[in-house]
């Protein structure tokens, strides 16, 4: 595995310093109650070295998630309305109805759950990285690759084939950091989520979480480190089941709550953490509103307190108005909770305003990562120009929709299939750049700073800095043809 | 039906059409003749539920000239498809229909039966729906449905070239294969072209057809409807959620809220000086419209139930609402090239 | 919970025309069924001879001079109590079975259990009810301490044949339902794979089984009369449903119209109630919650009708 | 294909054979003897006993029974009656015909009405066809064959145009005498699956007409019969395909119920005398051939299946 160099936006707070905060339940808000120092101290004295030690102390502590209900009081206590929504002032960690007690009661989670983790050692590209970089990588895909049977026609003889849904993989996140996965329906965005939630099991690679592998088989413990959260949100739910049955649900079925009243706090605390109030608790999925039930997904993945989401298509089924919304929110949660954070999406507005770095994908491999700054702005990769110019930019004076078309070679705008992908670079029949070799060879993975390419002409394909200077150049020539089109 | 429902507001009179006195919507490549291909006129749909009837579409106008493209924008549940099945005639069992007119070719389609409405539908109106993947019939082989459609046209080699020429040469070529073995971006071209070559109508429908697909397959059907706007002289219908893609493909713009067109505007009007606080709501929310360092601005509130007020129907979400923004359904009024319907645009106006 | 009551409101509600006709039949059948049974008894010969329906008999008599409408409410208490037994043994060994192989979709498990269910299935259910019951002879049976009644084995045998209908209706939903975004949710959360199938796969699986049950029950009333008619049922003395209409049939009686014609009416008012209830259950399944949503405060009006309901739904998934 | 075919048919030769087996093994370990119950005198006398068992081979290994019969069965041998020693085989062939020929002209009647009634209600969904329709058919569902079948008797009986019971004619013999007495049985048998086809053709029609691509075609300006003969109706072929096991099944059950009332002497009316007489080798032998047809008729419609849609030729997985 390449590790991937440090390459963060100035805007993002030193990520160790905030991992370290999250797991403390402070630096985000102010003081820290006794009852917090309780249950988060031992976490952080003994951190990795001693899991053996940590867990019983955890659990010493009501397990350390379990939340008093005299933590809920206490909020209470300061006044808070849990009935003011919160999107009015969405990235304010104040007055927005969220208690420490709740930082707490998940960093402690968090902390648990990274004790259920087998101990360091396996990972040394990892610590390779903490030591380049100063980076600390929570979550790493090493090499994953998927290949799914294809189901053999009717009366077809001849060897199973294979979809090569993913092809080596490798990327990594970092607490309180969020990487965008873009791409387009069938490049393996989707399975690559899958298999960091260990819903999955990879063909080939490895899933790491702080540098220790977790198996594709999970215990429940190390569920819960990794949580996935799917695409729809309405689909999300059980329809006949409620609200609170959902809420309730994963809080027993790992007991980090003691009994039902202490289920309940937790649940309306981490509703209110998502900016809705407890009534929505006695509703039934069907009766709530899409912007509604995307932050329930969202609490649920919390309430297990988990160290890595993996967000499948967040805001795709969402309507424009309300994903800016749920966009706001996961910012928020990165930042006080110093989770790290996988997106995966097709909508590259939103990948841009979330990622502080970015994977583009192709046919199941990632053909460009780097910051999202670079990548998401003016990226190297011939697909991940395409992409870019083909999103439909509010331009009133506008420079033709299909500038992608333009780019691509005449009418091979087609994604070629999965089971039979093109020999060498799999980009290469749509790409306006390939050469000879591109059909011979799959390119190397080469860094052109900070961002990895895997493209045999990535160095020639313009290496202009500044963020939109190289898309517009990208597109430049292809102007012309779609304004004579018109 | 719409009158009822607009106490003291006669919007035809407020708003003239505003042909009359807008002779050149700007963008567009042909000089527009003035007069309206389509001229929907105080159009509104009504649904049968089970607590009642519930508007859809409420007194809607506008007009699409020959050779435009007219972007229909509004989020789920705004009504914007019902428009588009209220032309073709084609709502579901149950709905009901109401308009002062749905001018097309000097024939109000609203007063058509069934039987007179077919010769129209795919002849001079065509629609490109939603869904590509199951807009063709699944288990009819590809090519047999070429030609039900566009029968012999199928065999005149300028209509071959076209389908070329839009990539579609390997659908040709593989007539025999049910619809589920294309791709999604295959599909939706071929639609589109069904609709478009048939009978080369004069009106292009199109309710949503990139929803689906992915944004390189969406660039594509897009430069396609382009394309055929050129050289047939299409005017084209374009429903969407996406203002983004509506920026970049439409002439005019129309903003849907709760069953309502709250502005119409041309495109570079919309974006430029957005009058109605939902257009610059939805323009504000977008990503690429707010800069990096500024959070993202969501509209508070959901649009649930707007299509039941008696008032504006953004009033409840709304950050400049006025008293009587609850009570009295604002008149739609012009404002230079825009035509808006807000109770706050006249004095902001006249100051 | 304020729940419930509301819940069990609607649900009346949405019963519909057909379904509330159901319930009137079956509630019709349950009358017939007590009031004669109240009405006298159904061995004791009242009359010399075949009677007319009057006051003192309001169903008339039989050729033996027995009392019908005793007799009809005796079968048809028997007819509900085999149709109940057997529904519900193939119900629940059904469902566990189709579950399973469900839950086990493409694997071994699933390749044994259905080639099980489908060995059943070679025969036509009746047929193979006709087998067994045929094989078995219409006497009590012991094993050991336990008697198996004949009724009770002509439930068994009935319901064995409705096994593998449930089987594949369980089956079919459960794959559904497994391929469904809550179960990977509910795995990726950590909820062990016994609590997602019996808990929430499980209340998803029941609404179509439950529907089906209605239309088996009405079959399994239909199969039971069969059985007896051609008496492989329950036998002679102890009425029931089918050898009361059976006996009518052997003894046709030009004139004794009401021998033939009144349990056979109580026979359709159970099977036409048990179908009507079935379907209007199904109705209702497959209307809910998907055209229409609700608006977020319960009750309220209606927000977005679902109107073009493709729109709306393209919107929410896409 | 061809291979689909073949595997297709090999299946069901495999559960052919294990219903054979099924029903055989039943039969053998069931607590009845067919001795206890045929010949009581010679069941109480261990010596007569044991004859009777050695002549008629029942005193050997139950594997070699089993061997013997299944050897049998591929020679078309069912064995012998232990009732009157009749030829189990020759009598079966005897009744099959007869149930066929009330089977099939029980689906032409049902059939044909089914078709048209469904197709004209789902065009007028919602109005007063339609619903008669819906209440028509689940009447005629809920109508218990058998209890028909006795009504008619005693209502209808017209020797000369319409006889009701007994009097069978084979077809070979007076053709017309014989649909004649087949036509009330076969009324009778064919409700259920008139209601049935019915219901789901309406059904199937509806759905269809929902669906995306009618709409397109609807759009596209196609007529009503255009819309219909192209998308809808091959559409709304599949769920009739669906519940057609289910129709087999019904028509072969309920030729058992209607062949006994009016006195056919057909396949059903030759299980149920065997099932009383306790002629065990007969019944085994007619249920047998019932499920030789029945798993018959079930793989053609699967045959039919690929054909009304190609889909599952591809995509090939039926869940």
């Amino acid at each position: 595995m390449s590790a991937a160099k440090r390459a963060m936006t100035e805007s993002q707070p030193e990520p160790q310093a905030a991992a370290r905060d999250a797991v403390l339940g402070t630096g985000v808000e102010g003081e820290p109650s006794a009852a917090q120092a309780d249950s988060a101290g031992p976490a952080v004295t003994l951190g990795d070295t001693a899991p053996e030690t940590d867990r019983r102390a955890a659990q010493a502590n009501g397990a350390g998630p379990a939340v008093t209900v005299g933590d809920v009081a206490d909020e209470r206590n300061h006044g808070v309305d849990p009935r003011v929504a919160p999107e009015a002032d969405v990235h304010g960690a104040e007055g927005d109805g969220v208690g420490e007690a709740a930082v707490a009661r998940i960093a402690a989670q968090a902390a648990a759950a990274r004790d259920a983790v087998p101990a360091p050692g396996a990972g040394a590209g990892v610590s390779d990285a903490r030591a380049a970089g100063g980076r600390v990588p929570v979550l790493a895909a090493d090499q994953l690759r998927r290949y799914f049977p294809v189901p053999r026609q009717l009366g077809k003889r001849g060897p199973v084939q294979q979809v090569h849904a993913v092809e080596d993989v490798s990327f990594d996140v970092a607490a309180g950091e969020i990487l965008a996965v873009v791409g387009e329906s069938g490049c393996g965005k989707s399975t690559v989520a899958r298999m960091l939630a260990g819903l999955t099991e990879p063909t080939v690679g490895r899933v790491l979480v702080d540098g220790a592998e977790l198996p594709a088989r999970r215990t429940p413990e190390q569920q819960r480190v990794v949580q996935l959260v799917t695409q729809n949100p309405r689909a999300a739910f059980n329809r006949r089941r409620g609200i609170r049955h959902a809420l309730h649900q994963p809080l027993r079925v790992h007991g980090l709550a003691a009994g039902a009243r202490e289920r309940e706090a937790a649940a309306v605390e981490t509703v209110r953490r998502v900016g809705l109030s407890e009534e929505h608790l006695d509703r039934m999925p069907r009766d709530l509103s899409g912007g509604e039930l995307a932050r329930l997904v969202l609490a649920r993945a919390l309430l297990v307190g988990p160290r890595v989401l993996v967000l499948d298509e967040p805001t795709a089924s969402l309507d424009a108005s309300v994903k800016a919304t749920v966009v706001n929110l996961l910012l928020r949660l990165r930042d006080e909770l110093g989770l790290a954070i996988v997106v995966i999406t097709h909508e590259i507005d939103i990948a841009r305003r979330l990622a502080d770095r970015a994977a583009v994908m192709y046919l199941g491999r990632v053909v460009e990562l780097g910051p999202a700054a670079e990548v998401l702005h003016a990226p190297r990769h011939p697909y991940a120009r395409m992409l870019l110019a083909s999103v439909p930019r509010p331009d009133p004076t506008r420079t033709g929709p299909a500038l992608a078309a333009d780019m691509a070679a005449d009418g091979a705008g087609e994604v070629p299939s999965a089971v039979t992908p093109p020999s060498g670079c799999a980009f290469h029949p749509r790409c306006p750049l390939a050469t000879q070799v591109c059909a011979q060879e799959v390119p190397e993975e080469r860094m052109l700073g900070g961002v990895r390419v895997m493209c045999h002409h990535a160095e020639d394909a313009g290496t202009e800095t500044g963020a939109e200077t190289a898309v517009e150049t990208a597109v430049d020539g292809s102007v012309s043809g779609s304004a004579a089109a018109r | 039906m719409a009158t009822t429902l607009e106490p003291g507001a006669k919007p035809g009179t407020a708003a003239p059409p505003d042909t009359a006195s807008d002779p050149s919507p700007g963008t567009g490549p042909n000089p527009v003749p003035r007069t309206a291909l389509l001229r929907v006129r105080e159009l509104s749909v009504t649904y049968p539920s089970a607590r009642g009837a519930v508007p859809a579409v409420r007194g809607v106008s506008f007009e699409v000239r020959p050779g435009e493209v007219f972007g229909l924008v509004g989020e789920s549940g705004s009504g914007k498809s019902s428009v588009c099945s209220a032309i073709l005639g084609m709502l579901p069992d149950g709905a009901r229909l109401d308009a002062e007119g749905v001018e097309f070719e000097g024939r109000d389609l609203a007063r058509l039966r069934e039987r007179e409405l077919r010769p129209i539908r795919g002849r001079r109106i065509a629609l490109v729906p939603q869904q590509p993947m199951t807009s063709l019939s699944p288990t009819t082989p590809i090519g047999r449905q070429l030609r039900w459609y566009l029968g012999e046209r199928l065999d005149d080699p300028s209509v071959r070239e076209t389908l070329a020429s839009i990539g579609l040469a390997a659908v040709l070529d593989r007539g025999r294969d049910l619809p589920g073995a294309f791709s999604g971006g295959q599909l939706q071209r071929l639609v589109i072209a069904i609709a478009a070559l048939a009978h080369e109508p004069a009106l292009l429908l199109a309710d949503e057809p990139t929803t689906t697909l992915d944004a390189t397959v969406q660039a594509q059907v897009l430069k396609l409807l382009l394309t055929l706007r050129e050289q047939l002289g299409l005017a084209v219908l374009y429903v969407s959620h996406d203002l983004a893609v509506v920026s970049q493909l439409c002439d005019r713009v129309g903003v849907m809220y709760g069953g309502r067109l709250v502005e119409t505007a041309p495109v570079a009007e919309l974006f430029g000086n957005p009058r109605h606080p939902y257009t610059r709501a939805l323009i504000s929310a977008m990503p690429a419209m707010t800069p990096d360092d500024r959070p993202l601005r969501p509209i508070p509130g959901s649009a649930e139930g707007a299509n039941l007020l008696p008032g504006c129907p953004f009033a409840p979400r709304c950050a400049e609402r006025v008293a009587a923004c609850d009570t009295a359904m604002p008149a739609t009024v012009r404002v230079g090239r825009t035509r808006v319907a807000c109770h706050r645009v006249p004095d902001e106006e006249a100051k | 919970m304020p729940e419930r009551p509301r819940l069990r409101a609607r649900h009346l509600r949405h019963l519909g025309v057909a379904g509330w006709t159901g319930l009137v039949l079956v509630l019709l059948y349950l009358l017939v069924a007590t009031v004669g049974r109240l009405h006298g008894s159904p061995t004791e010969l009242v009359t010399l001879g075949p009677e007319a329906p009057s006051a003192a008999h309001p169903f008339g008599t039989d050729h033996l001079g027995r009392d019908l409408l005793a007799r009809t409410a005796e079968g048809a208490w028997t007819s509900l109590w085999i149709c109940l037994t057997s529904v519900g043994f193939a119900v629940v060994v059904g469902t566990a079975i189709g579950m399973t192989a469900g839950y086990r979709y493409g694997g071994r498990l699933d390749t044994l259990l259905m080639r099980g269910v489908e060995t059943v299935q070679a025969l036509p259910q009746f047929i193979f009810v006709m087998f067994v019951i045929g094989l078995m002879g219409t006497g009590d049976m012991h094993f050991g301490p336990v008697t198996v009644g004949n009724g009770l084995r002509v439930a068994l045998a009935i319901g064995v044949g409705f096994v593998p209908y449930f089987a594949r209706v369980a089956r079919g939903a459960t794959v559904v339902e497994m391929r469904e975004d809550y179960v990977v949710n509910l795995r990726g959360l950590g909820v062990p794979a016994r609590e997602i199938v019996f808990r929430e796969v499980l209340v998803n699986v029941l609404p179509p089984v439950l529907g089906q049950a209605f239309l088996a029950m009405a079959i399994a009333v239909f199969a039971e009369g069969g059985l007896s008619f051609l008496g492989l049922g329950v036998p002679a003395p102890h009425p029931t449903l089918g050898n009361l209409v059976a006996d009518a049939g052997g003894q046709i009686l030009g004139d004794a119209w009401w021998y033939a014609t009144l349990p056979g009416t109580v026979l359709v008012l159970g099977i036409l109630g048990f179908n009507l209830l079935g379907e209007a259950y199904g109705e209702r399944d497959r209307n809910r919650g998907t055209r229409f949503a609700r608006s977020p405060r319960g009750g309220g009006t209606p927000a977005v009708p679902a109107v073009p309901p493709k729109a709306t739904v393209t919107e929410e998934t896409t | 294909m061809a291979t689909y075919i073949l595997r297709r048919a090999l299946g069901v030769l495999v559960v052919m054979f294990a219903v054979v087996s099924g029903m055989f093994l039943l039969l053998h370990v069931s607590p009845v003897s067919p001795v206890n119950q045929l010949a009581p005198q010679i069941a109480a006398d261990p010596v007569a006993r044991a004859a009777f068992e050695h002549a008629h081979g029942l005193d050997r290994p139950l594997v070699v029974q089993y061997g013997d019969y299944l050897g049998g069965l591929l020679t078309g041998d069912m064995g012998t009656s232990l009732y009157d020693g009749s030829d189990v085989a020759d009598q079966v062939g005897r009744a099959l015909p007869v149930s066929l020929e009330l089977g099939f002209l029980a689906a032409l009647l049902a059939g044909i009405p089914a078709v048209l009634l469904g197709t004209w209600s789902a065009l007028r969904q919602g109005r007063t066809v339609d619903h008669v329709t819906r209440v028509v058919t689940v009447v005629a569902m809920s109508l218990p064959g058998y209890w028909l079948a006795v009504l008619l008797l005693v209502s209808v009986d017209d020797p000369d145009y319409l006889p009701s019971a007994g009097g069978f004619v084979r077809f070979a013999e007076d053709p017309v005498r014989n649909v004649q007495v087949l036509l009330l049985p076969a009324l009778v048998l064919g409700l259920g699956a008139f209601a049935m086809v019915t219901r789901s053709l309406r059904g199937g029609l509806v759905e269809a007409y929902a669906s995306d691509h009618v709409a397109f075609a609807r759009a596209m300006g196609s007529s009503r019969t255009q819309v219909l003969r192209r998308v809808a109706l091959r559409g709304a072929v599949v769920p009739t395909l669906t519940v057609a096991g289910v129709l087999i099944g019904g028509l072969l059950s309920g030729t058992v119920l209607v062949e006994n009332v009016f006195q056919i002497p057909g396949l059903g009316q030759l299980m149920v005398t065997a099932f009383q007489r306790q002629d065990y080798q007969l019944a085994l032998g007619g249920c047998v051939a019932t499920a030789a047809i029945f798993l018959l008729l079930n793989l053609v419609v699967d045959l039919l299946y690929l054909v009304v849609d190609p889909r599952t030729r591809q995509g090939l997985a039926r869940a």
